[in-house]
């Protein structure tokens, strides 16, 4: 596997660093109340978004999962709309009405977080056909866990695009564990790139906590995709260090494995190798976090500041021309 | 192509719906057209017969068995730019992309406070009579309309089988429409030019002063029926065809109501917790000081539809169970009919 | 250890459903030095033990909530001094409210942004709804000076409704169908803009409320009321009759009656008394009307649900016509217990306060059988049509002189004469028990009533 | 006062949707504005409190006009 040259390293590093910290500050901001709701953070997984999202070009398309802050960011999402649509305040990148699950960005064709596990796998092959049928040359990003593996959804998209030779790069974050089961309780073959590979297209397994892997595999994966012969799947093994949600008493795993896993931090893995190489100091580390943390400190700020929506306007957003009159809300929202 | 004529045409269902997606296909290249045989085999119904020769298969694109993926991929495509019109082949499968539809398709342009839209137009065949049994044979026309962020439409004649496809591909929402099956091999006059009718707008289709029969698609034909049997009776009913499920126009139904007094609501749906019972809450919610008799309601016997001829029928509403309902409410002795 | 700047440590919230946690165990004491991610606490929710984390490196610098308390969400647990204070200016966390009701966010206050942010109070009256602002102007309602009824005098859907509704009256489905079972006109509520099922119920207990205090109102105002009170009233009898004759069988009888006898009496009797108590032929009739229902039980009563109800006590619907047009038909309770002179005062401040609109409840309550008579200037028969749910009506024509045979058949005479005609609900009785009723009063007429007249003429 | 206008006070009093003014006296008044005899005896009472005379039932035939009943009333009234 070829290694990066220094400056990539050190703008790969800094956006762990920064996925890292800004998922930290929410873990906190979700304990002072601030965020509510559901919260799922990427601590651990960071190397897999970093590794694939660099290597978008602007005009493609990406589509997540509940777990997308990290991507959000990456794709270009301005860290104050993310923070701010935390907040649920009408600054934030859905105007607060989505919230942690549900970011959005139209400018960075950021087509959302979603819900509903495998929710968001026919949509990408929507988006595809799209633009297979408009004739633009552009590849739409499916972020998906190993659980929608399980989902009739993946098999049905899979099998769409690779029928259609629809320009879908698959990416499966494969953590181990959908939510509190891991996957040899879940699936029959637990090889998932060999499953895959049933469909027709190209499938490979990739090393998730090192981010120097993840690009290598996903430029090859992206100009199979780019080359028009159809859709391409990336199983990446990956590990979160955190609970799936605020919280749970993560019972289905036992410490010690999670300790393990840490091990394999993917920041200190590439941080390393840097300070091996003699490209990173002692102290640059510490220093790329203060700066980093001053930066998702003023989006607090920001999104403590941006006011939230009046309820006036709750029945906007639903339909595109005037909202339909609804009698009883309109005594509350009135 | 010679000068528009100016009487109007005869046409079946499926000949009206045909015409419309292929004067579509031509207009708008971004419009295809995309379902389970809608190519090579033509449609399950023959409503797209003749449309692969004409514009291909990249445009006319048969799917394999996965509703809930061509579904979502008829929401992603018109998220990314396209008009397409999707076919699910009958209602009953609709439910398998039931998840796609409401959870994306409804959803996406709130939750992405308003950045996204989902331009999509789903043809899909609803309805019982023609004994195709249980699984084959629902009306669930009142499930969609309950869905907040998309648009629900019913044609009951075959105009509206030729003009409603028009205004729901220009709509920036999803719009489903609800064809019953039984007016495909039905034919009606079709005007040679768009009549400009705005989707959600309900008609009057008989003008009657004794009590407002209210429905919609495969139910017109039989309170148009229903009547002429009651006018024998000198009791003059008027029918108003709703022709949009979501939204509802409440200005044409109480209009009705003020002038009549009385309702009759018909729809092939079953009658707990169905559309029926929206619509007769809100006549009584807007029209309660217009009323001399409870709002009536003929639904579908709470049965799943038996493949027996005359046990689907007796299920059904019928122009009988219409009169009967009729007379009851006219009479002032109306208790809760439960017909 | 001098306390530069310490910062409060809060109960985490530690789920979307979590509004207080348990300490189960401190895992540092005063004095410890703590990294950022460290465990310092065990926090025991209703879903489990959860390890809470520290997310700056600080000294411990007190405990403030030991093992084994329950505290709400945001309480201060203990008290750090920061590495850095200045690194990450974490402000003082004040305890939060329950996750649920978070309603102002401790941040500083919100600048009010276009968007209407919280706590932007609309004056009374001005309506910042652009859907109700729509609906204004689709109603044709001037939305400035609206009353708000709503919160801090906002504006709502129904204040811009019942702007735009006309003042005309409604009437529930429930109140129709009372007034027609309880036989009240609707203009007893003529005052009232909506009517409802319970208003109907309390109208014979309660002293009417009818009076539509003419004096007061503008004379346009009066004449407006009037008018809907006619119409009202004129709709009101309009559907009477038709369902009375849509449902109910009527056979009709007719009978003459000779009044001489009683005229005679009544004559007498009128002479000794003085004006104000005279007594005019109507009121024997109405005795004799009352007095023949109490000997023809059949016809006294009421057909409900398939069957016929007989009433205990005779009391006489009359149906009166005001001098301003339609009718009002009050009741005569106990009307054949009363002695001509009764009825006389009965039928006097019948008139006064039906022409003045103010009967009292008594005069409006079920009646079991009723009369109708076209005084002495009408037709002369009038053939009725009955009040549901009663079963008959009797009708008088004009009271006129006759041509009769004399009672040896050899001649033929002039005598005073009324025809009496009965209209019958044929689902209740038949022609021979209404006959009878009308030849009750015959016999009434030349026996009993005389007779009481003449006590009468010897008494005041 | 006037006999004629004590008759047609009275019936005003009885009637006030009766036009007096308008109201011939040369013609049966009672059939004229539609008056039944309980408004005929509050006439009656209205003229009696007015003038202090009663007509008898007997002579109900003598004041079926206005002129009759003003002429019966100055007659009466006299003595």
């Amino acid at each position: 596997m070829k290694h990066l040259d220094p400056d990539t390293r050190r703008r790969l590093l800094r956006d762990m660093v920064f996925v890292r910290r800004f998922e930290e500050r929410c873990a906190q901001l979700y304990q002072q109340t601030k965020i509510r709701g559901f919260l799922h953070l990427y601590v651990g997984e960071e190397a897999v978004a970093t590794g694939v999202i660099r290597l978008l070009e602007p005009d493609d398309a990406l589509v997540g999962t509940y777990r997308e802050h990290g991507h959000a960011l990456l794709k270009g999402v301005p860290t104050d709309a993310v923070m701010a649509e935390m907040f649920g305040r009408v600054d934030g990148c859905s105007g607060g009405r989505g919230g942690s699950m549900h970011l959005f960005d139209a400018e960075h064709r950021f087509y959302g977080g979603n819900a509903i596990v495998g929710g968001g796998l026919p949509l990408a092959v929507g988006l595809a056909l799209a633009d297979k049928l408009a004739g633009r040359d552009r590849v739409t990003a499916c972020f998906f866990g190993e659980g929608a593996m399980a989902e009739g959804e993946f098999h049905e998209s899979a099998n769409l695009a690779a029928l259609w030779d629809l320009p879908v790069l698959f990416c499966c974050e494969n953590n181990r564990y959908a939510m509190g089961t891991a996957l040899d309780r879940s699936e029959a073959e637990t090889d998932l790139a060999l499953r895959v590979s049933g469909y027709g297209m190209p499938a490979w397994p990739v090393d998730g906590m090192d981010v120097e892997a993840v690009t290598d595999a996903a430029e090859r994966a992206l100009a199979s995709v780019r080359s028009g012969t159809g859709p391409a799947f990336l199983e990446l093994r990956t590990y979160r260090f955190r609970a799936h949600s605020m919280y749970d008493p993560e019972l289905y795993r036992d410490k010690a494995e999670v300790t393990e896993w840490k091990t394999h931090d993917p920041i200190h893995l590439l941080a390393d190798r840097m300070i091996a190489d003699g490209q990173l100091g002692p102290d640059d580390l510490a220093a790329i976090e203060q700066e980093v943390d001053e930066e998702i400190e003023r989006s607090v700020e920001f999104a403590d500041a941006s006011p939230e929506e009046g309820v006036e306007t709750l029945l906007r957003h639903v339909y595109a021309e005037a909202p339909e009159p609804q009698r009883d809300i309109e005594e509350v929202s009135a | 192509m010679n000068t528009t004529q100016v009487e109007p045409l005869l046409m079946t269902g499926r000949e009206a719906m045909r015409a419309a997606m292929t004067e579509a296909m031509r207009a708008d290249d971004r419009v295809f057209l995309m379902g389970e045989d809608v190519g090579r085999y033509g449609g399950c119904f023959a409503v797209s017969m003749g449309m692969l020769e004409e514009f291909g298969p990249e445009r006319i694109r048969d799917t394999p068995l996965s509703e809930s993926a061509f579904v979502g991929a008829g929401i992603g495509a018109a998220a990314g730019g396209m008009r397409p019109i999707v076919e699910i082949m009958t209602v009953n499968f609709s439910l398998l992309a039931l998840d796609q539809i409401m959870n994306t398709a409804a959803s996406l342009r709130h939750m992405s406070g308003g950045q996204f839209g989902v331009p999509l137009v789903i043809r899909t065949t609803t309805g019982g009579g023609r004994q195709l049994a249980a699984q084959h044979s629902h009306s669930l026309d009142g499930w969609y309309a309950h869905i907040p962020g998309i648009k629900i439409v019913a044609p009951g004649t075959i105009d509206d089988f030729r003009w409603m496809l028009g205004p729901a591909l220009a709509d920036p929402d999803p719009v489903i429409i609800f064809e019953n099956g039984a007016l495909y091999g039905a034919s009606g006059e079709v005007s040679p030019t768009d009549p400009g009718i705005p989707l959600e707008r309900a008609i009057v289709r008989r003008a009657g002063t004794d009590i407002s029969l209210v429905t919609f698609g495969g139910t017109l034909p039989t309170c148009l029926d229903a009547a002429a049997t009651l006018a024998e009776r000198g009791i003059e009913a008027e029918v108003v065809d709703l022709r949009s499920l979501r939204p509802l126009d409440d200005a044409t139904i109480m209009d009705s109501v003020a002038r009549t007094h009385r309702a009759i609501v018909v729809d092939e749906g079953w009658r707990s917790v169905g559309l029926s019972g929206e619509i007769s809450a809100r006549i009584m919610e807007q029209a309660f000081y217009e009323l001399d008799a409870p709002v009536g309601r003929v639904c579908t016997a709470e049965v799943p539809l038996p493949y027996a001829h005359q046990l689907e029928q007796a299920a059904l509403p019928s122009v009988e169970r219409i009169v009967d309902a009729a007379m009851a409410a006219m009479d002032g002795t109306a208790l809760a009919v439960a017909s | 250890m001098t306390t530069s700047t310490t910062t409060a440590f809060a109960m985490p919230s530690l789920g979307a459903d979590m509004d207080e946690g348990r300490i189960v165990e401190w895992l540092v004491a005063p004095g410890d030095h703590v990294e950022r991610g460290q465990i310092v606490v065990i926090v025991q929710t209703e879903k489990s033990d959860i390890e809470v984390e520290v997310f700056e490196s600080a000294t411990v610098d007190e405990i403030l909530v030991g093992e084994g308390e329950l505290v709400p969400v945001g309480t201060p647990i203990a008290r750090m001094v920061p590495d850095h204070p200045s690194a990450a200016p974490v402000e003082e966390s004040e305890p939060e409210p329950a996750a649920a009701e978070t309603a102002a966010s401790s941040a500083p206050a919100a600048p009010a942004a276009a968007a209407g942010g919280p706590g932007v109070e609309s004056e009374a009256g001005h309506v910042t709804s652009p859907v109700l602002r729509h609906l204004a102007e689709e109603l044709h309602v001037d939305a400035t000076h609206l009353h708000g009824s709503g919160p801090g005098g906002r504006v709502v859907r129904a204040d811009v409704e019942r702007a735009a509704r006309p003042a005309g009256r409604r009437i529930t489905p429930r109140a129709r169908r009372l007034m027609v079972e309880r036989n009240l006109a609707p203009e007893r509520f003529a005052d009232r803009s909506l009517v409802t099922g319970a208003d109907v119920l309390a109208a014979p207990a309660a002293a009417p409320s009818i009076e539509p205090s003419a004096s007061e109102a503008a004379p346009e105002q009066r004449a407006a009321t009037e008018r809907t009170r006619q119409e009202s009233m004129r709709r009101h009898i309009a559907e009477l009759m038709s369902r009375s004759w849509r449902e109910i069988p009527h056979y009709h009888l007719a009978q003459r009656l000779d009044l001489s006898v009683a005229l005679e009496h009544l004559g007498a009797a009128n002479e000794r008394r003085p004006l104000a108590d005279r007594i005019v032929p109507g009121a024997l009739l109405l005795c004799a009307a009352a007095r023949a229902a109490r000997k023809v039980p059949q016809c006294n009563g009421w057909w409900h649900g398939g069957r016929f109800e007989g009433s205990d006590t005779v009391d006489l619907g009359l149906v009166l016509s005001l001098r301003s047009g339609g009718v009002i038909v009050p009741t005569i309770q106990r009307a054949d217990e009363l002695s001509p002179a009764e009825m006389m005062e009965r039928m006097t401040e019948l008139v006064q306060r039906a022409r003045q609109g103010r009967l009292r409840s008594s005069h409006l309550g079920e009646a079991s059988i009723t009369v109708t008579s076209l005084g002495e200037r009408g037709a002369d028969e009038v053939i009725g049509v009955i009040h549901p749910p009663q079963v008959a009506l009797v009708g008088f024509g004009a009271v006129r002189n006759e041509v009769w045979p004399e009672a040896d058949g050899t001649g033929i005479v002039v005598r005073p004469t009324v025809h009496a005609t009965l209209a019958g609900d044929h689902r209740a009785t038949d022609g021979v028990v209404g006959s009878r009723l009308l030849t009750q009063m015959q016999s009434l007429l030349d026996g009993a009533l005389p007779d009481e007249l003449d006590a009468l003429a010897g008494g005041t | 006062m006037d006999a004629r206008e004590t008759v047609f006070a009275a019936i005003r009093k009885v009637a006030p949707d009766v036009d007096t003014t308008t109201l011939p006296t040369d013609v049966d008044f009672r059939e004229e504005a539609e008056l039944d005899s309980m408004d005929f005896i509050g006439i009656l009472t209205a003229v009696h409190e007015a003038t202090g005379v009663e007509v008898p039932e007997t002579d109900y035939p003598l004041i079926t006009t206005v002129d009759d009943f003003a002429g019966y009333l100055t007659s009466h009234h006299a003595a």
